[in-house]
């Protein structure tokens, strides 16, 4: 119930989004394997303190979406702003700083380090970053196994060390590709909240999720996406009605 | 036999550096029934798939499978028993093709694996199971593609095909649909099902869809100890699973 | 649907192998591989081309564990010159033909690569390599320190090459490469056996995910070990041919310069490629060779540089970047139909 | 009794120059992944530079050792800018391959420049004698070295597992791409931390200079005997590097005093026990099956 | 057509197989020996050619005499063949040289095979001349005994009765300690301790305490090459410097050019030639160093005597008849500017003649002025009797 009332306050704060500046700009982009194309001419937008998702089932090319614009996948064709200024030539690592945070959908959590090292490795890149007590604090089980190796931890709590990772670096795009898989549903509404938070604090979100119930609960637009086009892109209200139509349509 | 229990463990205990991550677990698996596992990130699981399946032996306790103590065997002496197992984080030969990776599971219970003065053409025999499998999965169309041309969710799937073709008598799923889309997630629950047909099956699944649908018994765990066991139903209307796993929000 | 179709395509690139057995271009290549092997004393001073052979199976061996089960052993010299030796002494003490000699050197190597390898497969990669390259070592210690038997750096010299009393063999080094080929040549039988096998196949599953591979049931140490011991017997197979081709054996045989050279050879004629071994062999053995009498003196910057360049640039080696160009070509004239 | 003392003494003075020269390799592991089989070749570039400072500038000892571990590193670096870094993201045995044939080069390179026979070189003024308590005799030389040695693996130790350094250069060579999608530019770390990897091992030549012969050769044999110390250690681990350099030190002197034949392979034999009993090595990391 | 054990074969009107005479010279010309002989004994052997023509002239037998070189790198397979191929490929009559051991052996057999000659210069071990030997072989410069002999003898009759040995351990550092000891022994003196030591090593703090234990008055090193030098600089650290006298078994002038005399200071060794011994070597150093910029080791005087004396034997029998050339050697006495008191003995094929006790001087009046001889050490007291083990089959 509170779901709803949240969800209207983000329905009305997306008309002036259309207005204000777009965080992260992406037209006209293609992607390739190869030979194997895999992305076709897809165009999105975030604005500051929405989220936004990529639907579609397994394959679709939701991953090398994201992979293409942290600039990790460079066989792309299209441009790719963010902030207003054109990421093309830029390296991983310049865009990290630039502001774009990465939850990659393996984890990414390096075995040579520990949890606490996993925290603390990248570079914080703006003022709103969590510092490391208030990680602590939203994932106490990090604290607890904080001088783990962090690949012993169990697959949820890789998947919550990813995602407290670029908490820590304050980043003002977040990545985030399929972040409630594998964990426990407690887990899931707790995440939901920390979206919700950051929302609050003008962070742009670039969703990746299977989860389509969690997804909606959090999202103020969706861009559906089936065999690497964008095939429908609507507001939540509306997805929300035709859920069940999109989902047979995108064969989810 | 049919009256004892397929797999029990008898206080199973693992210990990494002090930190108990399994603790004085029993758990007792019927015959022919579906077991879901489940529980909060870390407590405890995967590390339990682990010890069953020799990948960790125990620190104390043990384990019981068909009237067999198997405790602390190593994985290839507990694969042929009868016991298969998905990974929860993919684990797959990259540049083998998706028939190669069922042929290879299938052959290994005829020990043709050791034949290294045969052709190779001799695992061809398995050529038509393994088409079979991959139809039932819906990758029949990339069985000639490398594993590592997958997307995640097809890799979950060929998980699950391997599994099955180890045709044995406990199959151990690690959660078998994370990061699979509803449909996906349907057919595999249909699979499954399937599959379950004369088997015991023991899953670990963050999807409630999937526990309701599949599981006769639910065990949960919390810091590795058994925290409820019982019928879906049951389970999940406890107030301690909802506290701990659930989340007051859930439904 | 275009897109899956170059997707497969794109993924015909990644299989072994191309040329299917029906192909008649794979029985030219073989044919034309055998005639080679049969013309070489023709074309190259006779022991020199056996030394080819001998060095060509040797890095047979070291890609059987290398290519085929992602072990890198850093230590094959204990198996090539642990056979030299045994084949020599065998040869000298007993008097037997020396094809016997040889097999009696191989099985000495696979009975030493046992143990070796029972304690080597404990660890993966680098370790492997550095673990190998130290027991290895031992070996060269105790070969040292049983100077009775072996000679210490005087060699263990004047190995018979006894052959059925044919007089040609036993003192012609053209006839006697003829008698060495079929030895090498059943060798390289063995090994394409061993890689085209059930066991094979398993092998490369080891090598890509021994995980995955045990709880499929496969008790990948023991597959590990038992592949060792068959590299081995091949690496001591070519081993105490060289040492009756030369007619003698010496600490060299056991040195790590010896197992480092080998590596070479194998990654110069690609990694995984089996056949690979014979080319990489071919080029080290005759530049050396000629290295030796042109007046150069910096021989180890040539080798060096090669072997620098090869795994920069060339990282399958000369039969693998062959191949691939092979494949490229094989597969644009059969789409070309298609279109 | 006093020869035991004297026999440890000599054990310890050889395992701290052994902690010193393996410490570099195990850097370069641990860090980087990459088993760079030119540490041999590269120590003995740093004794040979020291000796032709010495020869041909008249530069000596103290300047060389601050001198030489500068020019390895800039070595160094250009290794890792021109060869090295390529291979970085393949498996690691590709970079053990690459350093395996510039190990040839290096040392065919300065056969050709310097000849065969070797180079000489002094002790530096005034650590010529010996120190004597009781009947226990030291060059003076070798407590030096070991001293240093030891202060040097202390100061590196701390540098990669206290700092946010040691840490970076970690993750970059575990997951290249995934480090610098995190806002880390990997380039400009792991460059430095490779050339100071092989600046180390130029100090173990710096300080090997005045008491071994300086030959083209001198780190071929070396580089197993380091081979062992890291495998011993359990490799990437630089606390191990530097107790399994002691002990091995300590195992090699005892085994020249007791049973000289053996002296050599016990360190063999001691590394066959320690990879039986534990195969990841006395301080290495688990690994999963 | 291919491969074949070519015997000698005369041809047409010359008297020489393939109308020319082919010297082989097979050494190491990229590794540890390369300064001790490697390519500039090419050089050696070329300055003998030019002799043998100057003083025959148009009566010389061979007037077309080739040389073809080889760079076995030390290694024992290429040695072999290379030397194959020189018998065979290149009608070489003759393999001089080839340092290591086991190269060395391996080349004997081969000349024994191809019923051609081979002179050993570089190698050492007495199996040349022992078990090994055969018709075709000669040992020229040095072997392992005399070097025995030499040092071992010198030292204890001069009063240096009681060693401690350090020898590396293979084969030749093992020959080395039991012909030392069987010496000193001989010669009235006592060799308190032998110590292996692992081959190769460079840290011998522990084997010097050892040997320094029981305060003999001479310690002996066996060690070669880098080992050696290890040894010394080590030795020179340690306390038994100053106190104790270094003798050392196997040493090459190559070996103080690199350390520098300083190091060496009073080491005693036996050298089978030095250079600046009397005029007739430094005439012949002045004319090689001209040549090559540098002063020669022994090797390259005995390559030169080598060759030379081979050439004279063949002018002697009028063909390079390999068995008519060993007739014209074998018993052969000889007096040139390598051997004084020379001697092809018959029975083994060893090449006796005086050798000589060197002294390493303080300080060096110029590059390769290193040695003082103490002492020459006359042919018979070097060389002993033959080898028995010697059968000449
Ligand atoms: N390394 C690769 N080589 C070739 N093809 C690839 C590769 N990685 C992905 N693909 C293909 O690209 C397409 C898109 O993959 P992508 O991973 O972006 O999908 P996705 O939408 O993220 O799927 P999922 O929900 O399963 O994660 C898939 O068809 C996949 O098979
Ligand atoms: N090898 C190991 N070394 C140290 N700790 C480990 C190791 N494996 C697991 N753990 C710890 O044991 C606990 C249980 O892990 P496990 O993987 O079994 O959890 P799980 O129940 O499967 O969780 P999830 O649902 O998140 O996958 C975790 O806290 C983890 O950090
Ligand atoms: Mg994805
Ligand atoms: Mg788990």
């Amino acid at each position: 119930m509170s779901e709803q009332t949240s969800t209207a306050s983000v329905t009305s704060g997306s008309v002036a989004a259309q207005t204000r500046s777009r965080m992260l700009e992406v037209a006209g982009l293609s992607a390739w394997y190869g030979e194997a194309r895999v992305l076709t001419d897809v165009s999105i937008d975030v604005a500051p303190g929405k989220v936004v998702t990529l639907v579609g089932r397994n394959g679709a090319g939701k991953t090398t979406l994201l992979r293409s614009v942290m600039g990790l996948h460079r066989q792309t064709e299209g441009t790719l702003t963010f902030d207003g200024a054109d990421l093309a030539r830029r390296s991983p690592d310049a865009r990290a700083r630039a502001g774009i945070g990465w939850v990659p959908d393996d984890r990414g959590i390096y075995s040579s380090l520990t949890v606490a090292e996993n925290l603390l490795l990248p570079p914080v890149v703006h003022a709103d970053a969590w510092s490391l007590e208030k990680v602590y604090e939203f994932f106490p089980v990090l604290h607890e196994r904080r001088d783990f190796p962090g690949t012993k931890l169990s697959g949820g709590e890789q998947q919550m060390l990813a995602m407290a990772r670029v908490l820590r670096m304050g980043s003002r795009l977040l990545l985030l590709d399929e972040p409630s898989e594998g964990l426990a549903p407690v887990i899931v509404q707790r995440i939901g909240e920390i979206i919700r938070e950051i929302k609050g604090h003008g962070v742009a979100v670039l969703l990746v999720e299977q989860n389509v119930k969690f997804a909606s609960t959090v999202a103020d637009r969706h861009y559906l996406l089936a065999q690497g086009k964008v095939v429908e892109h609507l507001g939540n209200d509306d997805f929300r009605a035709r859920e069940g139509e999109l989902l047979t349509y995108l064969g989810m | 036999m049919t009256g004892t229990p397929l797999l029990e463990t008898k206080a199973l205990t693992k210990e990494f550096r002090g930190f108990r991550a399994v603790s004085e677990v029993d758990l007792t698996v019927a015959r022919g029934t579906v077991h879901a596992l489940v529980g909060p990130n870390g407590a405890g699981k995967t590390t339990l798939f682990n010890l069953l399946t020799g990948f960790l032996s125990p620190t104390s306790g043990t384990v019981v499978f068909d009237g067999q103590d198997i405790t602390g065997r190593a994985p290839e002496q507990i694969a042929p028993l009868g016991i298969a197992r998905s990974f929860q984080i993919t684990s797959l030969f990259e540049a083998m093709t998706l028939r190669e990776h069922l042929e290879l599971a299938l052959a290994s219970p005829t020990g043709m694996g050791r034949q290294w003065w045969r052709s190779v053409t001799r695992m061809a025999r398995f050529k038509d199971r393994a088409m079979e499998l991959l139809e039932d999965v819906g990758l029949a169309d990339r069985a000639g593609a490398p594993a590592s041309s997958l997307a995640y969710g097809q890799k979950r799937a060929l998980e699950l095909a391997i599994a099955m073709a180890l045709d044995p008598k406990l199959l151990l799923l690690d959660e078998p649909t994370a990061g699979m889309g509803i449909e996906d997630v349907d057919r595999t629950i249909a699979l499954v099902k399937q599959l379950a047909a004369g088997r015991t099956v023991v899953f670990v699944d963050h999807n409630m869809h999937v526990v309701g649908s599949l599981a006769d018994t639910v065990t949960v765990l919390q810091s590795g100890q058994v925290l409820a066991e019982g019928p879906y139903d049951q389970v999940r209307a406890d107030d301690r699973v909802i506290t701990a796993y659930l989340g007051a929000a859930h439904e | 649907m275009s897109e899956q179709m170059i997707a497969k395509v794109d993924v015909d690139l990644a299989q072994p192998s191309i040329l299917s057995r029906r192909n008649p271009l794979r029985y030219v290549l073989l044919l034309a591989g055998l005639a080679v092997v049969v013309m070489l004393p023709y074309w190259i001073y006779p022991p020199v081309a056996m030394d080819i052979l001998c060095w060509g199976l040797f890095a047979i061996s070291v890609d059987l564990l290398l290519g085929f089960t992602g072990l890198l052993s850093f230590g094959h010299a204990a198996f090539w010159g642990g056979s030299a030796y045994c084949t020599g002494l065998i040869a000298s003490k007993v008097g037997v033909p020396f094809p016997v000699a040889v097999l009696g050197g191989a099985l000495f190597a696979m009975l030493i690569a046992w143990p070796i390898g029972y304690l080597s497969v404990r660890r993966t990669g680098i370790y492997f390599a550095m673990v190998t390259l130290a027991f290895a070592q031992m070996l060269y210690f105790v070969a040292n320190q049983a100077r009775d038997l072996t000679g210490g750096e005087n060699g263990l010299q004047g190995i018979p090459r006894n052959f059925f009393g044919i007089e040609s063999v036993e003192t012609d080094p053209f006839y006697f490469y003829y008698a060495g080929a079929v030895m090498i040549l059943l060798g390289i039988l063995l090994a394409w056996r061993v890689v085209n096998s059930p066991f094979g196949r398993v092998l490369t599953a080891v090598r890509d995910n021994p995980a995955r591979a045990r709880a499929l049931g496969y008790d990948v140490e023991r597959y590990k070990i038992t592949v060792f011991v068959i590299s081995a017997g091949l690496a001591g197979l070519a081993g105490g041919v060289f040492a009756v081709s030369h007619q003698f054996a010496s600490l060299q045989e056991l040195m790590w310069t010896t197992s480092g050279k080998v590596v070479l050879v194998t990654v110069l004629g690609g990694i995984g490629t089996l056949w690979g071994g014979l080319v990489g062999a071919g080029i080290v053995v005759t530049l050396e060779d000629y290295l030796a009498s042109s007046g150069f003196e910096g021989i180890g910057l040539i080798t060096g540089t090669i072997f620098v360049v090869i795994v920069l640039l060339f990282r399958h080696g000369i039969w693998g970047t062959g191949r691939n160009v092979l494949r490229r070509y094989v597969l644009e004239r059969r789409k070309k139909p298609r279109d | 009794m006093s020869e035991f003392i004297q026999y440890t003494l000599q054990g310890l003075a050889a395992g701290g120059f052994y902690a010193l020269s393996a410490l570099g390799l195990a850097v370069i592991f641990g860090v980087l992944g990459v088993v760079n089989f030119s540490h041999g070749a590269c120590y003995m570039l740093g004794a040979v530079i020291s000796a032709v400072l010495l020869g041909e500038l008249h530069v000596g000892f103290w300047v060389a050792l601050v001198v030489v571990p500068i020019l390895m590193f800039a070595f160094g670096v250009l290794m890792e800018r021109l060869l090295v870094r390529w291979l970085l993201a393949l498996d690691p045995l590709y970079n053990f391959l690459l350093t395996f044939g510039l190990t040839l080069v290096l040392v065919e390179a300065v056969k050709q420049r310097y000849g065969v026979s070797g180079l000489p070189y002094e002790v530096p003024a005034g650590l010529g004698g010996q120190v004597s308590i009781g009947s226990v005799n030291l060059s003076t030389y070798a407590i030096f070295a070991c001293l240093f040695s030891v202060v040097v693996c202390v100061a590196v130790g701390l540098l990669l597992t206290k700092t946010r350094i040691g840490m970076i250069v970690r993750a970059s060579t575990e997951a290249p791409e995934r480090t610098r999608a995190l806002g880390i530019n990997v380039g400009r770390w792991v460059t430095p931390v490779f050339g100071f990897g092989i600046a180390l091992a130029g100090l173990a030549g710096v300080l090997a200079a005045p008491t071994r012969a300086i030959t083209a050769e001198m780190g071929s044999n070396f580089i197993i005997i380091l081979f062992a110390v890291v495998v011993i250690g359990g490799l990437g681990s630089i606390l191990g590097a530097v107790v399994a350099g002691f002990l091995v030190g300590l195992v090699e002197a005892y085994g020249i005093a007791y049973a000289p034949t053996y002296a050599q392979i016990v360190i063999f034999v001691l590394m066959a026990l320690v990879v039986l009993v534990r195969p990841s090595g006395l301080f290495g990391r688990e690994e999963v099956a | 057509a291919c491969g074949g054990a070519g015997g000698p074969q005369s041809s047409g009107s010359s008297k020489l197989t393939d109308d020319k005479v082919v010297i082989g010279l097979l050494n190491d010309q990229s590794g540890v020996y390369k300064d001790l002989s490697g390519p500039n004994s090419g050089v050696a052997i070329q300055m003998a050619i030019d002799d043998y023509k100057a003083k025959y002239g148009d009566k010389a037998v061979a007037k077309d005499i080739e040389i073809v070189q080889a760079d076995h790198q030390n290694k024992a397979d290429i040695a072999n063949s290379k030397a194959q191929e020189m018998y065979d490929r290149q009608k070489a009559d003759v393999i001089l040289d080839v340092p290591n051991s086991a190269a060395a052996l391996a080349v004997a057999t081969q000349a024994k095979n191809h019923k051609k000659l081979y002179i050993n210069i570089g190698a050492g071990s007495t199996a040349l001349t022992g078990a090994s030997c055969n018709k075709y072989t000669f040992h020229w410069a040095y072997n392992t005994g005399v070097l025995a002999r030499g040092t071992a003898g010198a030292i204890t009759k001069a009063g240096g009765t009681s060693w401690n040995i350090v020898c590396p351990d293979y084969a030749f550092g093992q020959d080395m300690n039991k012909s030392f000891t069987k010496v000193i022994t001989a010669d009235g003196g006592t060799v308190g301790q032998s110590i292996a030591s692992p081959f190769p090593s460079d840290n011998f703090a522990t084997f010097l305490t050892k040997a320094g234990e029981g305060n003999p008055k001479v310690i002996g090193s066996m060690h070669a090459g880098g080992d050696l030098i290890n040894f010394v600089k080590q030795f020179n650290q340690s306390p038994l410097r100053g106190k104790v006298t270094l003798a050392v078994g196997l040493m090459f002038i190559t070996d103080i050019h690199s350390l520098g005399v300083d190091q060496f200071a009073g080491t005693q060794f036996t050298d089978p030639w030095y250079w600046n011994f009397d005029a007739k070597n430094k005439a012949w150093a002045d004319r090689f160093k001209a040549k090559t910029n540098t002063r020669p080791s022994f090797a390259h005087a005995a390559n030169y005597s080598a060759a030379m004396n081979y050439l004279e034997a063949v002018q002697a029998a009028g063909t390079d008849n390999a068995d008519a050339v060993v007739a014209q050697l074998e018993g052969k006495k000889i007096d040139d500017l390598f051997l004084r008191n020379g001697e092809v003995r018959k029975a083994d094929h060893a090449v006796v003649h005086d050798v000589y006790l060197a002294k390493v001087k303080s300080s060096a009046p110029e590059d390769w002025d290193y040695e003082d001889i103490v002492k020459t050490i006359p042919a018979a007291e070097a060389y002993g009797e033959p080898n028995p083990a010697c059968s000449m089959s």
